[in-house]
């Protein structure tokens, strides 16, 4: 199918099961967790937006190398002040029920996720900023009809933006949004997307069962206008939480893909069926500059930056195949729109692996700002996997490399990490961050002043500048804005020292052999299916 | 009657003097009640051993850290995940302290086994040594291969011990077990005293003064119990910071409502008992009665509570540190020990290992002993 | 006899009901009128459960009584007392109990146990007084005061009822209720006791109630003798003339099984049975003085027949 | 009997309602919101229209009188990590898998482990009376998740005799039906020993040998239901706990149950469904005792359920 | 008449942590068809033991005959499989306890327990066996049998519980009935019943009864013969009259001289002093010599052997050796006896 004809790994030849091509077209597969929510208004996780993506279709789909395919539009065409896209739809395109997909499903769909009765929240946070009038009306300041979204006829969407946004086209591929039949949503009312039989599939899958916590199955949409291009035939997916414990079914053959924790890499080392995934998601250290009289210090900061041997960390304590991380955009995530060059290989690496001797000095020179031959700072951790380990792996790499420095540890569930987080009420924490959406924004734009994602105090004026005038002035000129971006991070990492980057996330994961042609997404849904098959 | 015998015995046929006043005394040494529990506590073997093993135990997580040179927190990276290795019991293969890892590994051919075996110990060949269990005919998994890699001398460390292994972080193990067990034992204890100060005040007010008072203390227990202990704990953890004292407050919390029926179980016998009555026709006042005649006889039961306790606590901090609400690093706990082992289970199994035989042994002899003490200090069961 | 004697205790109508359920009450002491005589023994006998015990607590304040009054030296002691007037009470009257293993503390010696009374009473001044006290009482009680600092159960059945009558006496009390000192005590053993509070009595003038439905040890050691069916008392007479000249049926059938240790008067013995539906119902029998002295419940036609005889 | 059950029910509405308003206020000192990671996108205005949504913004009296309104007619609200679900429907849900899982570990637990204590009471202090002694302390000394795991990895794994999770049928309950019984196993097999060996020395068994009585009638007949009296009192709790799921062995497995839920809706702030699940706990706790009593009453002829206290 | 059991040397010990409890030490004694044996003796003497043995009901293991024998019909108990015993007990031999609130199973119907033995030793279906235990109900006076056939213990009275443990007992018709202290539990009315009830059955069915109580005056009601146990031996033995009027040993004088009776008599009880012998350590000589106002120094060395003092009576003491001085029974007791001699006759009222 399609034009992805250079499938990613093809040595099987190692044993004599290189059966026919005739392999059942059939995945098993388990999720962490159950899928929260199959309403894309009201999506807000991994993975709801993972089962979204293989069962609907919005405009756009992600392809290889995060390259935009055609959805359920074929192509668009974007105004001289790039503020007005106008989309072409497909006219073979159905809802599962056989109803057409019209570019009114869009508009509906778009107006309830910035509708305040939704009570959506990435409905405003996708949309916010971006289509005009979305903020506006989920304040409830304007009527949801004035959003900047019309339906020319049946199959021309005209998209009307705040501001120039240049990434608009990748936004359109997200979950959030997705079109909606508006007769069947608000025929099912309260029930909608509540069961696989209350929800309208218009992607290359349906969900043919979902038994709640416990397990669902994908089933190929014979309805889907690109049919043809999907060999799989059922994905069944099964609810599991403990990692051990898929390991073990990978081991007795019941799924076909197993995430490997730390201590499971060692054991499957040099084992073939091994596969490396790298994420363009981002971990750093947020340094609070509002609580803490040393974090406020820039030396302070710098010689954090420099004081954790992150290499040993991400070998040794993750050991799953993330590397060290030298600025805030990752690796292989956006290209120089000219060149094609990595961002990260043009911006290098912002600061060293580690530099013991460097960060001692800063440390040394802080300590002399700050008068004083002690410091105390607090870590906030959490209980996610791996979370204590990093806590006393730093706590152990700051305190022995920078003398005079107690790092005390503060481990809280995750939900009162947040509403620490929101309330500054915290030294320094691990953060981490995944792209909404394919451009540097959807990472630069965190630690603009007051930002929502900022929460560390963090305020530089020229930041603040370079980052707005990319959906402003910048913003049709993609070479400049992208200098922009690069000239932001400097400052953000290299001047200001506001965040100590740590690493970017990769995954190890054990995979059947046979599985072929499964695209693993920069954003949005992680998995791409509609291309694989089984050979 | 044989007649000589009659003979010899004639000079004893006169009536002893003063017979009566002899028997009313007791040659017994003086016992106290403790005295005499402990007495066939001692015939109870398990519960002695149990009592030395505990004894041990407790030695050791006081003072085991410090036996070797490593302290609980420092980290080396290069060492992480090493092997136990214990001088003199090295040689000795089967008991796993000779500081090597292995792995047996299934392939189609030996070749391939080998190779993996390679791969799994990052291809250090000069330190793997292998040991072919079947030689294998080409079809799928039928040759067996036993990689062995010597990990102390591929990282040039022979004369280095580390009696337990190291962890992730490279730390010693041996000084984590007994810093854990010190601490498990500490949050265990300290629930358990807890427990004992509410459990028996509450109860004993409860059932001594009975009645309208009795039923609504009864019925506060029921909505106390009724509440689960994670909604408990998570409070108090944001309250007060996960950490020992949060973890030993929630299990006391939820935990003293044990003690409390007993001890209001018991008081309510015990008040009627006619010792108590005589007390009161004494007029004697109520705190006297308490204090003297009713917490001391209801002592045996709590300390037989208290032994069942301590081990309950200290599973209920493993099951927290296994669903991620435990101890904060780098707080080491047999709870946080063994839920970080169990994750390395197949690779690094003596992470595992010692902190999990560890938590049974302590489980094990506080069961014996409370067992034991049961039975001590029942009166039916003596004799 | 009787009337120019002391009443050191009267009890008017006394009653004691037991709420056992919502609905169901016990009405385990149902209106009791009696007195006991300075320097006397009172014997109060009937079968297991007619409220003998009660009787003997709710006299002693253990419980509250449901109804009626207790004078004690003429003053009721029934109802709210001061606290003052509380400890004299229970300085007065003591009680020996029944089962020589759960009327001693297990966990207190031997010493602590009697020295109870005096200590809060504070009837010692200090240590060394409170300890020659207690030798005291062993002695008097024929035990050695090497058993002071021992432990309950290292004591046999008939030295630990001996330890209680110590413990009892600890306080000077002048009145005992002694509810079934004797009868969970071996044979060998009973005549220990017995022995001690005959002559306790002799030589202190303590006067007694003494509970027991052995009727052959209550006959030997009372002066009178009550008996009691289901918390009412039916008879009460001099201990001889109750046991010459019983009138009320149930005192006869009680009379005609003990069992005594005479294989030729067992082999005669003739048993009369009580059966409590031969009374006559239509009325309340009352509480009557047949000849002086001796109480009987009865109906008037009884009370006539009764005095007929 | 049934004017007992009214009452104890009409115990068990006031037990909820205290239950109900303490755990709605101990919810309402639990910090963060329920939006999660969600919320770190949003901004102030934009979380005051979410939190609008969920009544969230209502002063919390009129968020106490909403909720025991909506108690009273049943509802327990929707659930804020699934989004629009009930939390009614999710509780039923997750409460089968852990019903059966946890009925057929109480009943394979309990027989087990009393036919072992039996055993070992009859055979007092012989081999067999130290291997169940053995089994029985083992039994509740290694924590579960261990013997979940080693189970799971050896009998699942290595010997591939049974599915190692998930939820799918009679055969995926066994694993965890047995990491689950061990418990009850190890604590009724070592309470019927003790019970037993005491009903065996008491009096009415030494009447029933001199009739003449076999072994058989002795142990069965006469000593087994007295015996069981004690250990339904420390069934009750252990019921209840098994039958409410067992976090551990519902993660460990991949069972759908009602235990795992419940840590989960702690962790993600979900309001409605801990403060459901607490109710239904309190409510099956409740639920059970009462049964334990009536149960009590069937076993022991001594005990009459009346209207009065006990 | 017919020797129905014979009692040699019966020893009997009990392994305990302490050491090895000898609770019956030496006891001969037999029993004929018809008649009575009364075993008196303070607690602790061993009589229950040695009934227990008679059953073959000591606990096992550690509850062991370790010598002697018990013919019963010329079989030796003592050596019988617990499978022979099974069917012995409760058909020839049968036996009632001493307590009457815990000698009834409390969680089966009373019906069921005086059927078992029925069906299983008289091959009764479970319609027969039913109507036996309504006859036997009726037997031993128990009002509205039919009724009370089908409640539970709790629902009776103590001296209807131990009536129907009499129903029990006597279930099977018995060659020997083993009563242990049946009646101690029991007010002094309803002892009395229970004993003409067992008087009354024991005359229908010329069964032999082993009947055993500290209380001298149920002796004395029910007993042909007497044997008076102290510390696990037969101190004396004989007749009921031997035994009241002309009792041999100082223990028999104590017992007797302990009960007062009902006339009125001011002077002491006679008491025995002390506290009966640990029979973890039972002392060297005579058992009773520390606690005997009449001991000589031969009591605290040997054992005294069985004095016969007429063909039916014997008695261990060395005060009937014809070295021994004369010693008297004590006055009280002596006065106690003349008194109970002119009592004669007088006994209904
Ligand atoms: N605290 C109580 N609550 C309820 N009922 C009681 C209580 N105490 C005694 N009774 C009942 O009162 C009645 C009389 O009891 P009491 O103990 O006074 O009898 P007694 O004559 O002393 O019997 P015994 O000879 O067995 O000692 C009994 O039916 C008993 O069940
Ligand atoms: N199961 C046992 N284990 C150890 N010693 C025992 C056991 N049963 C009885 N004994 C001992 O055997 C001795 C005799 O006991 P036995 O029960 O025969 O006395 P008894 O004469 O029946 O007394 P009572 O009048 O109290 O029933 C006692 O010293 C007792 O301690
Ligand atoms: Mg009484
Ligand atoms: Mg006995």
């Amino acid at each position: 199918g399609g034009d992805d004809s250079d499938s990613s790994s093809e040595g099987s030849d190692s044993e004599g099961n290189a059966e026919e091509s005739s392999a059942e077209q059939v995945l098993n597969l388990i999720e962490v967790d159950e899928i929260p929510s199959m309403d894309p208004s009201m999506a807000t996780d991994a993975i709801a937006f993972q089962w979204l993506g293989a069962t609907m279709e919005g405009l756009y789909r992600l392809g290889e190398n995060g390259e935009v395919k055609p959805g359920i539009a074929t192509d668009h065409e974007v105004s001289e002040d790039s503020l007005t896209w106008t989309f072409n739809l497909r006219e073979d395109a159905t809802w599962s029920n056989g109803d057409p997909v019209t570019a009114h499903d869009f508009v509906y769909s778009w107006r309830r996720a910035v509708d305040p009765d939704t009570g959506s929240s990435y409905g405003p946070y996708m949309m916010g900023g971006v289509i005009k009038n979305a903020t506006a009306i989920n304040q409830g300041e304007m009527d949801v009809e004035e959003l900047g979204v019309k339906a020319e006829d049946d199959y021309t969407l005209v998209v009307e933006l705040e501001n120039p946004t240049p990434y608009f086209e990748s936004l359109a591929t997200f979950g959030t949004y997705l079109p909606l039949n508006q007769a069947f949503v608000e025929e099912q009312g309260d029930q909608f997307a509540l069961e696989a039989d209350t929800i309208l599939y218009n992607g290359p899958f349906t969900m043919t069962e979902w038994n709640h916590n416990q397990n669902f199955v994908i089933e190929k949409n014979p309805d889907y206008w690109d049919a043809d291009s999907v060999d799989l035939e059922k994905i069944n997916l099964d609810i599991v939480k403990d990692t051990s414990t898929a390991v073990n079914m990978y081991e007795t053959g019941e799924i076909d893909r197993v995430g490997l924790s730390a201590e499971y890499v060692d054991q499957y080392a040099g084992d073939e069926r091994m596969r490396v995934i790298e994420e363009p998601t981002l971990f750093y250290l947020k340094m609070n500059q509002t609580r803490s009289e040393a974090l406020a210090n820039l030396n302070v900061r710098k010689a954090i930056q420099l004081a954790i041997d992150k290499q040993g960390y991400t070998d040794v304590i993750l050991n799953n195949g993330s590397v060290v991380a030298g600025g805030l955009v990752p690796a292989n995530f956006v290209n120089h729109p000219e060149t094609g060059e990595d961002f990260r290989e043009i911006n290098g690496d912002l600061v060293p692996v580690v530099d013991k001797e460097k960060a001692k000095e800063y440390w040394n020179k802080a300590l002399e700002e700050l008068g004083t031959d002690s410091v105390e700072i607090e870590m906030l951790g959490d209980d996610g996997e791996s979370a204590e380990k990093t806590a006393e792996y730093f706590q152990e790499q700051l305190q022995s490399t920078l003398p005079g420095l107690t790092i005390k540890i503060k481990s809280v569930p995750f939900q009162e990490r947040i509403r620490l987080n929101e309330e500054m009420d915290y030294d320094l924490q691990v953060s981490g961050w995944g792209p909404d959406y394919i451009d540097p924004l959807t990472f630069m734009n965190l630690f603009v002043t007051d930002g929502p994602n900022n929460n560390m105090g963090y305020s530089n004026e020229k930041y603040d500048e370079l980052i707005a005038s990319t959906s402003g002035e910048l913003a049709q000129d993609p070479a400049a804005r992208w200098d922009a971006f690069l000239e932001a991070e400097k400052i953000l990492i290299q001047e200001d020292a506001a965040i100590s980057p740590l690493y970017q996330r990769a995954r190890t994961q054990l995979w059947d052999q046979d599985i072929q042609g499964v695209i693993v997404n920069p954003a949005g849904p992680q998995y791409e299916y509609k291309w694989a098959h089984i050979e | 009657m044989a007649d000589d015998n009659k003979k010899n015995l004639d000079h004893l046929f006169v009536l002893t003097e003063d017979n009566q006043q002899s028997n009313e005394k007791i040659n017994r040494p003086v016992t106290t009640f403790l005295q005499d529990a402990f007495r066939s506590l001692r015939r109870n073997v398990a519960a002695m051993i149990s009592l030395v093993v505990l004894i041990i135990i407790i030695v050791m997580a006081a003072f085991g850290g410090q036996m070797n040179e490593y302290d609980s927190t420092t980290q080396n990276l290069s060492w992480a995940k090493m092997p136990p290795k214990v001088q003199g019991l090295e040689n000795i293969g089967w008991l796993g302290l000779d500081g090597t890892d292995s792995e047996t590994i299934e392939a189609s051919t030996v070749e391939a086994a080998k190779e993996r075996g390679l791969a799994r110990f990052k291809n250090d060949e000069e330190h793997i040594t292998f040991d072919v269990k079947s030689e294998g005919d080409g079809t799928e998994d039928s040759a067996k291969v036993v990689a062995t890699h010597d990990v102390y001398a591929s990282k040039d460390m022979e004369d280095t011990y580390f009696w337990f292994g190291t962890d992730g972080l490279g730390r010693d193990l041996w000084t984590r077990t007994w810093e854990g067990t010190r601490i498990s034992l500490f949050i265990a204890f300290l629930a358990a005293a807890i427990d004992l100060v509410i459990g028996v005040a509450y109860g004993g007010i409860s059932g001594y003064y009975g009645g309208r008072a009795d039923n609504v203390m009864q019925r506060i227990i029921e909505i106390i119990t009724g509440i689960p202990n994670l909604v408990v704990l998570i409070l108090m953890i944001i309250i007060m910071g996960s950490g020992i004292v949060s973890i030993s407050l929630a299990l006391a919390i939820t935990g003293w409502t044990g003690m409390a029926r007993i001890v209001r179980g018991e008081v309510l016998k015990l008040k009627n008992q006619e010792f108590v009555l005589a007390s009161r026709t004494l007029g004697a006042p109520n705190g006297r009665i308490i204090s003297r005649h009713l917490i001391p006889n209801v002592a045996s039961l709590i300390i037989i509570n208290t032994m069942f306790t301590i081990p309950s606590a200290i599973f209920f901090e493993a099951f927290l540190s296994f669903i991620g609400l435990g101890l904060q690093p780098p707080t080491a706990s047999l709870g946080t020990l063994i839920d970080d082992g169990f994750k390395s289970l197949t690779t690094y199994p003596h992470m595992l290992i010692f902190p999990a035989i560890l938590i049974s042994v302590i489980m094990i002899a506080f069961n014996l002993l409370g067992d034991g003490l049961r039975d001590a200090f029942d009166p039916k069961m003596r004799k | 006899m009787g009337q120019e004697r002391e009443k050191l205790l009267e009890i008017k109508n006394l009653k004691q009901h037991f709420r056992t359920g919502r609905k169901s009450v016990v009405k385990a002491v149902d209106g009791l009128t009696f007195d006991v005589y300075k320097g006397e023994t009172l014997g109060l006998v009937g079968e297991s459960g007619c409220g003998k015990s009660t009787t003997g607590r709710t006299i002693i304040r253990l419980y509250d009584a449901t109804d009626g009054q207790v004078l004690f030296k003429g003053e009721d002691v029934q109802g709210k007392l001061s606290n003052k007037e509380l400890k004299k009470f229970n300085r007065e009257m003591q009680m020996i109990f029944q089962d020589p293993y759960s009327s001693l503390n297990p966990r207190m010696t031997v010493m602590d146990i009697i020295a109870e009374g005096i200590d809060v009473h504070n009837l010692a001044n200090n240590e060394n007084e409170r300890k020659e006290r207690v030798y005291e009482l062993l002695e008097l009680v024929g035990l050695d005061k090497q058993h002071a600092n021992r432990y309950p159960h290292e004591f046999s059945g008939g030295q630990r009822q001996r330890i209680g009558v110590a413990r009892a006496l600890a306080v000077k009390p002048e009145f005992i209720i002694a509810d079934e000192p004797i009868s969970a005590l071996d044979v060998s053993i009973q005549a220990q006791v017995v022995n001690l509070l005959k002559k306790l009595q002799k030589d202190r003038g303590l006067t007694f109630l003494f509970i027991a439905h052995d009727l052959s040890m209550v006959k030997y050691i009372s002066d009178r003798i009550a008996v009691m069916y289901f918390g009412k008392m039916v008879e009460l007479a001099d201990s001889d003339e109750l046991y010459r000249n019983p009138l009320h049926p149930y005192t006869k059938s009680l009379l005609s099984a003990i069992p005594l240790p005479d294989p030729d008067y067992e082999r005669n013995r003739v048993r009369a049975e009580y059966d409590p539906n031969d009374h006559d119902t239509s009325e309340v029998p009352e509480f009557r003085e047949v000849t002086p002295g001796h109480w009987v419940l009865c109906t008037t036609k009884e009370f006539e027949a009764y005095k007929a005889n | 009997m049934a004017r007992y059950i009214l009452q104890r029910l009409g115990y068990m509405i006031i037990t909820l309602f205290i239950i109900a308003t303490v755990s709605f206020f101990l919810m309402k000192l639990m910090p963060g919101s329920p939006l999660g990671a969600a919320q770190e996108k949003l901004s102030e205005s934009q979380l005051e229209i979410v939190l609008d949504k969920y009544g969230l913004n209502d002063p919390i009296p009129v968020q106490y009188y909403t909720y025991m309104k909506n108690l009273v007619q049943g509802d327990l609200g929707v659930s804020f990590q699934f989004d629009n679900r009930e939390v009614t429907g999710i509780l039923l849900d997750r409460f089968g898998p852990s019903l059966q899982l946890g009925l057929q570990a109480l009943i394979l637990g309990s027989v087990i482990g009393i036919l072992f204590g039996l055993i070992a009471a009859v055979y007092h202090n012989g081999v067999i009376d130290f291997t169940s002694t053995i089994i029985a302390v083992l039994g509740t000394s290694i924590p579960s998740f261990v013997f979940a795991g080693l189970l799971q990895y050896y009998i699942g794994v290595k010997l591939e005799w049974l599915p190692v999770a998930t939820w799918d049928g009679f055969e995926y309950s066994i694993l965890p039906t047995i990491a689950l019984a061990i418990f009850p196993l190890a604590t009724s097999a070592r309470f019927m020993r003790t019970e037993m060996v005491e009903v065996l020395g008491s009096d009415f068994i030494t009447t029933a040998r001199a009739k003449g009585v076999g072994k058989f009638g002795v142990v069965f007949k006469h000593g087994l239901r007295n015996a069981l009296i004690p250990l339904i009192t420390i069934m009750g709790p252990m019921a209840v706990s098994l039958l409410t799921g067992t976090l551990v062995i519902e993660k460990i497995f991949g069972v759908p149950g009602i235990g795992d839920q419940f840590v989960n809706s702690i962790t993600q702030n979900d309001y409605p469904i801990i403060m459901g699940t607490t109710l239904f706990f309190a409510f099956f706790f409740i639920l059970v005792i009462l049964i334990i009593d009536i149960l009590y009453g069937i076993v022991d002829p001594r005990i009459r359920l009346t209207g009065g206290d006990k | 008449m017919k020797k129905i059991l014979d009692v040699k040397n019966l020893n009997v010990s009990f392994n305990t942590y302490g050491g090895e409890v000898k609770a019956v030490r030496g006891v001969n004694f037999d029993l004929h068809k018809g008649e009575t044996l009364a075993i008196v003796g303070e607690s602790g003497s061993g009589k229950s033991v040695t009934t227990k043995a008679l059953m073959g009901l000591l606990p096992k293991p550690h509850g062991y005959v370790k010598e002697g024998e018990i013919l019963f019909e010329d079989k030796d108990i003592a050596k019988l499989s617990e499978k022979e015993l099974q069917k012995i007990r409760g058909k020839d031999l049968s036996m009632i306890f001493q307590d009457p609130m815990t000698s009834l199973n409390p969680t089966m119907k009373v019906g069921t327990q005086i059927m078992e033995g029925l069906i299983k030793h008289q091959k009764m279906s479970k319609t027969q066996a039913k109507e036996r235990a309504l006859e036997l109900l009726k037997l031993v006076k128990i009002p509205n049998a039919e009724e009370r056939i089908k409640q539970y213990p709790h629902q009776f009275s103590g001296g209807m519980r131990q009536r129907v443990v009499v129903a029990i007992a006597l279930a099977c018709n018995p060659k020997v009935l083993i009563a242990d202290e049946p009646t101690t539990a029991l007010d002094v009315t309803i002892q009395a019943q229970i004993l003409d009830l067992m008087k009354d059955i024991q005359k229908k069915t010329d069964s032999s009864i082993i009947f055993i109580t500290h209380d001298l005056g149920v002796v004395a009601n029910v007993a042909d013969r007497v044997a008076v146990m102290y510390a696990g031996k037969i101190v004396e033995i004989g007749t009921v009259d031997e035994i009241f009027y002309n009792p041999k040993h100082p223990y028999t004088w104590g017992l007797l001289g302990s009960m007062p009776t009902l006339d009125s008599d001011d002077s002491e009880l006679y008491a025995i002093p002390g506290t009966p012998p640990d029979l973890l350590n039972p002392p060297k000589g005579d058992a009773f010599a520390p606690r005997n106002q009449f001991a000589m120094d031969i009591d605290f060395e040997e054992q005294p052997p069985m004095f016969k003092v007429s063909d039916t009576h014997y008695a261990a003491t060395w005060l009937l050796d014809e070295r021994a001085p004369k010693i008297d029974p004590p006055e009280s007791v002596q006065k106690r006896i003349d008194s109970m001699a002119s009592n004669d006759g007088k006994g209904d009222m």
